[in-house]
């Protein structure tokens, strides 16, 4: 009894956290799934998806049941062991950074002092993930988009740290709620327009997003990395993209937009999840928008970009920072 | 007696790891494989670095800061091993360390 | 070096117009029509299938069973059989067919009718489940069409 | 909280043993991509063991850059140099699968005698304690010229990473 006693509020902890990150993947694919049909619909003069309740809205639960039911081919040639291992290695790393993001002062489910490397550290395993499915499925279009996806995510992960250091170095702390609560006055996008438009660029190629969604370029390479998957298998991987979208925004809203901070609402240090998540799904909005605006890049454009553009200016806004934060 | 708070099991692990990379390295017949095989003699290295310094040494800086060269060693090494296994591979149209014979590439 | 920033510039504030573009796309009313819930006017101008035309004053078909069509249509898809009658002047049409699965839509028979009987009808769902149902029986449809 | 001990201790051994499976795949794999993602799982399982001597900061380092930046470009290493199945084979052929366990038992044992022997005595008192802030102060000031010289290897292995791979490249082109 005594056991329990002591063990039930971190166990309760533990499985509240579970849940929510759980409702919050799923929850953020359902949403991001038809706000994205609905847009890129009223983007291009049409509806998007109509039939299936209100204006379409139980469209991607019909969607979910369809792939749920649908057969997982395994092609012959594949290699089964990681073809089956790739979406699951893709799926599941996406839930330990949930944990650590501060939704309010007190929605967290841990804080931990190195909570931005946490992040960085299991968003590294989703490129292994795509490396490993493209390469199993023993596919040309697979394997191509693999390759894509691995020089690109290498080389924008470069300017993207680059960027999050700068701001790292103003608030010397690797706490997301440190550095949350530090931009109490300013945000930081105003402090550092530069990394915050470096970050931008280099969270849309980390994502694998139009205009750098190269590794599944549907003209080019039919579906890229994931051309051979289907059913539940190519929904994880759906799944997975759409969290990792929230994860990077999450940390674009984190370091750049002030975290919860907001127009004060009753109980804030909950309620500032409401404003937390208004700034995410503002910069997913950005994301819809800018992938049914802009054509697909070239891969030695998006080569050049990275390392002719946004390296040197992220090691110039580092410099700079450094300088300033001595200075001041 | 918890495992975990022994020293003696981590420098066994360490060992194992080295033992490992070193059967690694004297049974695998590409180059690739020996790269990995690398790899892990250099955890076991890092291991043993982390074990002291959680264990015996005074200062507790010091232990992590040579796991972290480490890694960045591991890191540098890699890329060179890979872009001359790549070079290999033009030249010889294979990775199999017994073809590799001239001194000049 | 000097290119260097310009095209930063130049290609960042194109970029920003593209945004424009498509941000005003996106508050502008949509332009595609729910197909089955609505259905757009057609144009008279399309040329669909051939149709007997009513006649305006008597209400029926001006056909007079000449076979000038039947004659003149190239894949020969079109069958005109018509019956002489007690009482009523000239032969009364009793079978119009036209093979839907080999007319060419060329209009040969509507250009030869010495009446101006036939015309093109607006149908465009042109949809079937069976060879058979593009097996059209004209006079059936121009009763049909009261 | 002793039950917080025995789990800590369950995942101890589960970290351990993911270590050792990890190995294990890499070595006798025949497959070379069976054998990075071996490397990928033993990796993950040291970084769960940093993490048991105190160093969270060291398992995250682990996992970024060993599993996000050294297995991807191995697996690349893998890809684009395509190992021919023979050769694959010949990895588990002959006389030296034997020979190659029987020096490496050899020396196991050596070193766990030697480690059964040796006495290590605790530090007497300790200065500093596991904060990044105490490494980081320590790397800027201390071990200051051992971080320069880091930077500069990692600098040189770019360059001669770019050199190695392109030189084939241009000479092709002629």
């Amino acid at each position: 009894m005594e056991i329990l006693h002591s063990i039930l509020p971190e166990l309760i902890r533990i499985i509240v956290c579970a849940v929510c990150g759980a409702v919050i993947v799923f929850g953020n694919a359902l949403v991001m799934g038809y706000a994205e049909r609905k847009l890129a619909g009223h983007i291009m003069l049409r509806p998007g998806p109509m039939e299936v309740g209100f204006h379409g809205v139980l469209q991607l639960i019909i969607d979910g049941l369809k792939l749920m039911g649908k057969q997982l081919v395994v092609p012959q040639q594949a290699n089964k062991p990681l073809y089956m291992l790739a979406p699951i290695l893709s799926f599941a790393p996406v839930f330990v950074p949930l944990l650590v993001i501060p939704f309010s002062d007190k929605l967290q489910g841990f804080d931990i002092n190195i909570g931005l490397l946490i992040i960085l550290a299991f968003a590294s395993i989703n490129v292994l993930a795509i490396l490993v499915g493209g390469w199993s499925s023993n596919n040309k279009y697979s394997l191509f988009g693999a390759f894509r996806s691995v020089a690109q995510n290498v080389a924008y992960e470069i300017p993207m740290l680059i960027s999050l250091l700068a701001v790292v170095f103003m608030t010397n702390t690797f706490s997301l709620k440190e550095i949350a609560a530090a931009q109490s006055p300013v945000w930081f996008v105003i402090v550092q327009p530069v990394a915050f438009l470096i970050y931008i660029v280099a969270m849309v190629a980390e994502t694998n997003r139009a205009p750098f969604d190269l590794p599944e370029a549907e003209s080019e390479l039919t579906a890229g990395f994931h051309t051979e998957y289907s059913g539940m298998a190519f929904s994880l991987f759906m799944l997975a993209e759409y969290a990792n979208m929230f994860i990077v925004c999450s940390v674009a809203t984190v370091f750049f937009l002030g975290g919860s901070s907001g127009i004060p609402l009753p109980y804030f240090e909950y309620s500032g999840a409401v404003w937390f998540l208004v700034k995410v799904y503002a910069l997913m909005f950005f994301l819809v928008w800018i992938r049914w605006t802009y054509p697909r890049t070239r891969f030695d454009q998006l080569m050049n970009f990275c390392w002719k553009y946004m390296i040197p200016f992220s090691l110039v806004n580092l410099l700079i920072t450094v300088v300033m934060v001595k200075l001041i | 007696m918890m495992i975990s708070a022994n020293l003696n099991t981590y420098l066994i692990i360490a060992v194992i790891l080295l033992i490992i990379g070193l059967y690694g390295m004297l049974q695998h017949r590409s180059l690739i494989g020996m790269l990995i095989s690398s790899e892990f003699i250099l955890n076991g290295a890092g291991l043993n670095f982390m074990a002291f310094n959680r264990f015996v040494a005074p200062n507790p800086a010091v232990g992590q800061i040579y796991t972290l060269f480490i890694m960045g060693i591991a890191a540098a090494e890699a890329a060179i091993v890979i872009s001359i296994i790549i070079a290999v591979y033009r030249k010889y149209g294979s990775e199999d360390p017994e073809r590799v014979q001239d001194m000049k590439l | 070096m000097k290119s260097y920033f310009s095209e930063l510039i130049t290609g960042g504030w194109s970029l920003i117009l593209g945004l424009k573009v498509t941000i005003k796309a996106m508050f502008s009313p949509i332009v595609t029509v729910q197909y089955p819930r609505e259905k757009i006017e057609i144009t008279p101008n399309y040329r669909g299938h051939i149709d007997l035309v009513k006649d305006a004053e008597t209400g029926a078909h001006k056909c007079i069973s000449c076979g000038s069509c039947m004659r003149e249509c190239p894949s020969g898809c079109i069958v005109v059989e018509g019956e002489k009658r007690e009482g009523v002047k000239g032969k009364v049409l009793t079978v119009f067919t036209l093979d839907f699965t080999k007319c060419s839509l060329c209009g040969a028979c509507v250009e030869v009718c010495p009446t101006k009987a036939l015309d093109y009808s607006n149908e465009y769902e042109l949809a079937g489940y069976a060879r058979s149902d593009f097996h059209y029986d004209i006079l059936k449809r121009l009763e049909e069409r009261e | 909280m002793i039950v917080f001990k025995y789990i800590a201790e369950v995942l101890f051994y589960a970290f351990m043993i993911l270590t050792f499976m990890g190995g294990f795949m890499a070595v006798r794999s025949r497959l070379l991509m069976h054998a990075v993602l071996g490397l990928a799982v033993s990796l993950l399982g040291v970084a769960g063991l940093y993490f048991y001597l105190g160093s969270p900061f060291l398992a995250m380092m682990q996992v970024l850059i060993y599993v996000g930046a050294v297995c991807i470009m191995i697996v690349m290493g893998v890809m684009l140099g395509n190992t021919p199945d023979q050769l694959a084979y010949k990895n588990f052929e002959g006389r030296n699968t034997i020979l190659a366990a029987f020096a490496c038992a050899l020396g196991f044992v050596a070193l766990y005698v030697a480690i059964g022997q040796a006495k290590f005595a605790p530090a007497a008192e300790k200065v500093g304690d596991m904060s990044i802030r105490f490494i980081g102060e320590s790397l800027l000031f201390q071990y200051c010229l051992a971080f320069e010289l880091i930077s500069v290897i990692l600098l040189t292995a770019i360059v001669g990473a770019i050199i190695l791979a392109r030189g084939g490249r241009e000479e092709e082109a002629k």
